[in-house]
């Protein structure tokens, strides 16, 4: 179990990492995300002991680090994805994910399972950015770690092979029973494979939950905004029910507000084109192949996002009728 | 005729005038360097360049410059007479007037070229191990006695002693002194080194020029090491530094006369202990006069013939 | 469509230049009757065993001592690089004679403390010496490379569970093989053209044969038998033009923050063969000092040692560059690379010679200062492409590659990437050169104007009459004045500093 | 206008793209997707002229490079952004972005665009895997190329940058008037900003269309699989109808097929949960945020892929109907 408390990192003067705090079951997933250079990637390299820390407390099964007590990064059995993937170059492929292994099965399961099979005895310098992604990740997980740490191990894949490579670690990490906090910019990613997820913003955590809660009950806009598209339109709060200016919308009841703003994801709304009348027009729309979505310029000027289906296309600046389509209720914000 | 002959006094010279490059083939710390200031400043007018280097390096450079049409050097001044041999061999050296070469101790008078100093051969020995009367006064002696001896074969004044035997002894009885000598001794790079092992303790005894050991004595009074001599062989030869005239022209000749006044000479024999060679000037300190001495009768020219001597060296093993 | 590298006809002319002091020997060798004196086999033996050992020893205090300039955070990092470096200013005749008549029976160890030592001679002795006064070869060489290796990969390392030090052993050391090859190899060579220092501890090595042939006017049979000597240094060359590293693109800067006691146990680790090749030799001369007095000494011979070796280290950078570009770009640029490094493997006096024959081919350069930079480029320009082909060598291509998309040409990518990229090597370069420059004796002397005297011929001068309280000044100033000429190279180096 | 014509490119013997054509736009934005080492980045390099052609032509508005008369890469004015990076480690974010600039204006715009004005003077060793790649972007845009390769430009980036970003660069790129080609990994990406996709497989161009037509009409089941989820079920076809174990389906026509498999996308089918019947089991369901994706075992054993509310949480295991949904005709193959 990893257990950190208040841990504050700088890199000389500037604070990076601030007062954060956080604690991982048995083979608990984390899924961390935020905008960059908010230090996800610090935040890893204080858990592998590979920067000092200023303040706080990490601890794993076994050891306790602090500022006064550092654990140099071998004592910690901490693995950890590099985001730059550090594959060594002089080494060929299959020597990098044995590194420091007597048995290498569990290495030759993981070049299996990652199809690395044809590129044993190529080094580093050959590689494509996803083939070496891949080997850094072998490397790391055929290592036995007690908690993983993974930066951006998918950014360069192909969705594909993203898809099936995030049940594989997910399915691996759970048989072998570590926790891992996972860093990533893929919102699916982040939604579908964590048991948490943690949105990380300046060096602090904004929220720390489910992904369902996550989503549909964000602490805050900024949590709102990152994950998924979102729209906030202004109404009066009347018990379980909103009116905004595209009519009543269900919320989720918060007794000390009255009005404020209504948050609406893009599946909450639907739109169809209208030859007159309507309460918008097409701002700009996107395939996403099974949908569409469309940015849709109110009369009252704000901006909301709508997705339909990829069939009917509007044309950008038709006009089309925005409605309220939700059956459950919706997030306010005050 | 002239027995108590004076050694000429620089104040009769006449003053040096003009451009004048020696090639200068030992650095004799300071000492050379005082000699020549000491020149340069009598002779205002005299514009002296000085190229120091390796006796045989210098000899080489002078060959080769003389290959290539080019001369850069008026005067060569070197340690060892072998570096003379090879500029008079390539006919470089040009004639001295006879009343200079007669400045100089007979044995010493050569037409090409002029000794400047001499050095002799002596056996230097560490006074705890060993006393003066256990060292033989014959070189030859030495290749079958017990004592531990330092020698630097490879060191050029060296060679010049065992071409010195060589030609008083024949080469058969050089090469049976080689062989009997290296069954009981240790090698040194240089005489320096064999001094100072001599005076450490390493060896009983060894083979140097005299003015190693003063040297040292000077700066170490305490030093445990003294000089012996052998009579009438190789062992006590007086070998010589030598300088030739490379140009033309009374300058380089006038310069030769200024190293041969009574004030150079015994400055050099005073300062570097070195042997003055012209009729008439005091010995070095520390020295046993040379009238006490008995070295060989041999024309120093005939050194310069150092090849059947590496070549001998070389058969016995000892190179 | 294969083209020749754009750095091919320099190099190629530079390496012409290079071999014209080879092409002299041979001419000088063609009297020589005698091809190979069977009873020179075991001179040669001895001198194998003389290369071999010092290179070994070079590498293992070279090697520990980079890692310790490159990496570990103290105060006064600097100096310390400097005094380590010393060594290469000081000659190496000077520390052999120094340091056998201070160790060994009767030595002045001895007498002044009463402890007995063992003598400093014979084979381990002189490898000793040679490795004291070579392995600064070995540290910049390694240094350079060490400071432009990505620290991440110690890290990647560490979080695969393995300590710090067989980190370095599994993780750094591979990749700088090359480098310290590189370093190894101008050893082997010093060890090889050396004659002063076997000479005096009493080894029998090739130099020596060369050297009594030289002094008994054999000069075609030196010639001759240096040009045997070369065959050797061929080999040496080929085995270590065998040595290859991977390419990878400089990162991030390991640091490491070691603690006081750590960081005392180190430089106390370090300190020895500073303290031989250096303090010992100038104690012993600063003590006859003080028997027998100093004189003639002249500040102008500092000077002129400090301006021709920092020209002649300047001049052989720059023409290293194009060498070691040659060298990365195909099998005939390694072979131009190779040629060069021919003039350090002549004995000094051998090449003096050959230079003297060429300078005599151009009149109006004999005995001037020009010809003597051209002389210690010539011997020393090896030292130089070593160090910026290793630094060039372990850049990766994409850098370059991404300026030259941006509309750069491959000269300009070279000058605004590779250049500053490989700026360490480029300083280490010019330090071994400056160096090495400044306690060349032979070139100086039989190529230098007449009446150029420098530290080195001054102390040799003093040396060679016995006189040790003369080169006791000397002494110093060497140390001193190639500590300012690596401050001011090493101050060119600061500023491509991209660590954090 | 570019122009290649029979591009192939090996390394050592290894042929890694294969006789490979395509024409450009004047300011057609051409998005390259496929499995990671199947080749883009090699193409991209042989473009810019950093490896040797075999065989083949480029052509750029006023040059032509073949195997026999190489371009040098500084020649070409195309631009690239590396998907390592390639930033100078010895620049600061500033001097790398101008780095061959006369007039900094351009750079500014960019360094403004992308966020960079704080670490202007930032060697690239301090900056977070997103800020690297960001300056990479400022770096060739500001450099005004006549074409820009682009691989993986965004692939560090958090989802809200990426998005506002994929469009500022296309804005820009179409405001330049130059074409450009792009690489990722991510579909959404692909779909939504190209003009038109290129699906690469094994150095081979599978299918070269629009978005819309790639993702409707796949060339083949590679493509199909490749972009978006897909599922097939076999069926007996007749006319513009296709019968499979689910029932009827519209299909788009192929008069000399009379059977074969049909492509559902996972918003084709729908499905709900029943006590009894139906006809299959959850296999396992990923929460996407507004959406929740279903695979189900179908009876026949089959696995197909559903897409439905995030409302409903149906468990693993539970029996389900799955159905049809469909209106516009599905894409057939023998
Ligand atoms: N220098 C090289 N030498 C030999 N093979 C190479 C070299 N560079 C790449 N390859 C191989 O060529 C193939 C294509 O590489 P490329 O980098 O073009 O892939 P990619 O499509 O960009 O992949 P990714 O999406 O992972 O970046 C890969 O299999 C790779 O291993
Ligand atoms: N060595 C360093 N010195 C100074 N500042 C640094 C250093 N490394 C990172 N930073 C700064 O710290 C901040 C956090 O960096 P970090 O790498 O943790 O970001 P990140 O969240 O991982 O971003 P990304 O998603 O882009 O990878 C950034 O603003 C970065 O510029
Ligand atoms: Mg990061
Ligand atoms: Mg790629």
């Amino acid at each position: 179990m990893l257990k950190v408390s208040n841990l504050s990192v700088s890199y000389s003067d500037v604070r990076v990492v601030d007062q954060l705090n956080l604690t991982l079951g048995e083979d608990e997933i984390l899924m961390l995300i935020g905008p960059t250079g908010c230090g996800k990637t610090t935040v890893l390299r204080a858990l592998a002991g590979l920067i000092p820390i200023q303040t706080g407390e990490i601890s794993l099964s076994d050891w306790t680090a602090s500022p006064q007590k550092h654990i140099a990064p071998e004592k910690r059995r901490v693995g950890m994805v590099f985001q730059d993937f550090a594959l060594f170059p002089h080494l060929t492929v299959e020597q990098n994910v044995c590194f420091r292994l007597k048995d290498t099965t569990r290495a030759d399961h993981w070049i299996n399972l990652l199809g690395l099979e044809a590129l044993r005895d190529a080094k580093p310098g050959r590689l494509s950015g996803g083939q070496k992604q891949r080997v850094a990740l072998a490397r790391t997980l055929a290592h036995a770690p007690s908690l993983v740490l993974l930066d951006e191990p998918l950014s360069n894949l192909d969705a594909a092979l993203k898809d099936s490579l995030r049940w594989d670690i997910r399915h691996a990490l759970k048989m072998a029973k570590v926790p891992a906090i996972w860093v990533t910019h893929d919102q699916d990613e982040a939604l579908s494979v964590g048991d948490r997820i943690g949105i990380l913003d300046k060096g602090q955590i904004s929220q720390i939950d489910t992904p369902e809660q996550c989503f549909d009950k964000p602490q805050n806009r900024f949590v709102a905004h990152f994950l998924g598209e979102a729209s906030f339109l202004p109404g009066q709060f009347s018990g379980e029910n909103a009116l905004t200016e595209l009519g009543a919308a269900p919320i989720r009841q918060q007794p000390e507000l009255t009005q404020g703003d209504v948050l609406f994801r893009p599946d909450d709304l639907s739109l169809h084109a209208v030859a007159e009348d309507g309460n918008g027009r097409i701002e700009w729309q996107r395939f996403e192949g099974e949908s569409r979505l469309y940015a849709v310029t109110l009369d009252s000027g704000r901006l909301v996002k709508v997705r339909a289906s990829h069939e009917n296309a509007i044309a950008i600046g038709d006009r089309v009728a925005v409605n309220i389509a939700t059956t459950h209720p919706l997030a306010v914000f005050g | 005729v002239n027995a108590v002959q004076q050694a000429v006094s620089v104040n009769s010279l006449p003053k040096l005038v003009g451009e004048l490059t020696l090639y200068l083939g030992r650095g004799e710390g300071g000492l050379y360097e005082n000699v020549l200031e000491a020149i340069k400043k009598r002779n205002p007018q005299l514009t002296l360049n000085i190229r120091r280097g390796g006796t045989a390096a210098l000899a080489n450079t002078i060959v080769a410059e003389a290959q290539a049409g080019v001369r850069r050097a008026d005067v060569f001044w070197a340690v060892d007479t072998g570096a003379i041999g090879l500029m008079t061999d390539e006919k470089l050296a040009q004639p001295l007037p006879d009343d200079l070469t007669e400045q100089l101790k007979p044995g010493f008078q050569y037409a090409g070229w002029s000794p400047v100093t001499g050095r002799i051969r002596t056996l230097p020995y560490n006074t705890e191990r060993v006393t003066a009367a256990q060292i033989p006064d014959d070189v030859m002696a030495l290749a079958d006695s017990d004592l531990q001896i330092g020698w630097a074969p490879a060191y050029a004044s060296f060679q010049s002693f065992v071409t010195a035997m060589r030609i008083l002894e024949g080469e058969d009885a050089t090469a049976e002194w080689l062989k009997g000598v290296s069954g009981h001794a240790k090698s040194y790079a240089g005489e320096l080194g064999v001094v100072m092992g001599v005076e450490r303790g390493e060896v009983d005894m060894g083979f140097a020029n005299h003015y190693y050991t003063l040297r040292l004595k000077a700066g170490k009074p305490d030093a445990k090491v003294d000089l012996a001599f052998t009579k009438n062989d190789a062992g006590c030869l007086v070998n010589a530094s030598g300088i030739v005239a490379l140009s033309e022209g009374d300058l380089p000749v006038n310069f030769i006369r200024y190293l041969l006044t009574q004030e150079v000479q015994s400055y050099l024999s005073s300062e570097a202990y070195e042997i003055p060679l012209v009729k008439g000037v005091a010995e070095p300190q520390g020295l046993v006069p040379l009238n006490t001495l008995s070295p060989p009768k041999i024309d120093l020219r005939k050194l310069a013939d150092i090849r059947p001597t590496l070549n001998l060296m070389r058969k016995v093993g000892v190179l | 469509m294969r083209t020749w590298p754009k750095s091919y006809p320099l190099a190629f002319l530079i390496a012409l230049l290079a071999l014209l002091p080879v092409f002299v020997l041979m001419q000088l060798a063609s009297d020589s009757a005698e091809i190979f004196d069977s009873r020179n086999l075991t001179v040669l033996g001895n001198t194998l065993a003389l290369m071999g050992l010092t290179v070994v020893g070079a590498v293992m205090i070279g090697v520990p001592l980079a890692f310790f300039t490159a990496y570990v955070h103290m105060p006064l990092r600097r100096l310390w690089l400097i005094l380590l470096a010393a060594p290469l200013a000081m000659p190496s005749y000077v520390g052999a004679f120094t340091l056998y008549f201070s160790f060994g029976r009767g030595g002045e160890i001895e007498q002044w403390l009463g402890i007995p030592t063992p003598p400093v001679s014979g084979l381990w002795g002189t490898a000793l010496v040679m490795a004291l006064y070579t392995y600064p070869f070995v540290m910049m060489t390694t240094r350079a490379a060490l400071l432009s290796q990505d620290a991440s990969l110690i890290n990647a390392s560490r979080t695969l569970g393995l300590s710090l030090g067989a980190s370095i052993r599994r993780i750094v050391m591979p990749r700088l093989w090359n480098s310290v090859a590189a370093g190894a190899l101008l050893a082997a060579l010093y060890a090889l053209s050396d004659f002063g220092t076997p000479a005096i501890l009493g080894l029998d090595t090739f130099t020596r044969v060369i050297f009594v042939e030289y002094n008994a006017f054999g000069l075609s049979q030196a010639a001759m038998l240096s040009l045997q000597l070369m065959v050797i240094v061929i080999l040496v060359l080929y085995l270590e033009s065998r040595v290859k590293a991977t390419p990878e693109q400089p990162g991030r800067h390991l640091l490491f923050w070691p603690t006081k006691v750590q960081r005392w146990l180190m430089q106390l680790a370090a300190l020895p063969p500073f303290l031989l090749a250096i303090v010992l030799p100038l104690v012993i001369f600063v003590t006859w000092l003080l028997r027998e007095g100093s004189g003639g000494f002249e500040w102008a011979y500092a000077w002129n040692s400090a301006y021709a070796s920092f020209l002649a280290a300047m001049v052989a950078v720059v023409l290293a560059l194009p060498v070691a570009h040659a060298a990365l770009r195909g099998q005939a640029g390694r072979l131009m690379e190779r040629i060069t490094y021919f003039g350090f493997g002549v004995p000094g006096i051998v090449m003096g010679t050959a230079l003297v024959y060429l300078g005599l081919k151009l009149p109006f350069l004999y005995q001037t200062l020009a010809l003597l930079v051209i002389a210690y480029v010539l011997r020393f320009l090896p030292l130089a492409v070593g160090s910026v082909r290793t630094a060039t060598e372990n850049l990766d291509g994409g850098l370059v590659n991404a300026a030259r998309v941006l509309g750069a040409s491959p000269r300009e990518a070279f000058m605004r990437v590779t250049l500053p990229l490989t700026l360490r090597g480029m300083v280490a370069g010019a330090a071994l050169v400056f160096l090495e420059a400044m306690r060349e004796l032979p070139a100086t002397l039989m190529l230098g104007p007449t009446g150029f005297e420098t530290l080195a011929t001054y102390l040799w001068r003093v040396y060679e009459a016995g006189y040790f309280g003369h080169a006791a000044l000397p002494g110093i100033m060497l140390v001193v004045i190639s500590g300012f000429g690596l401050i001011l190279m090493l101050s060119g180096e600061r500023r491509t500093e991209f660590s954090i």
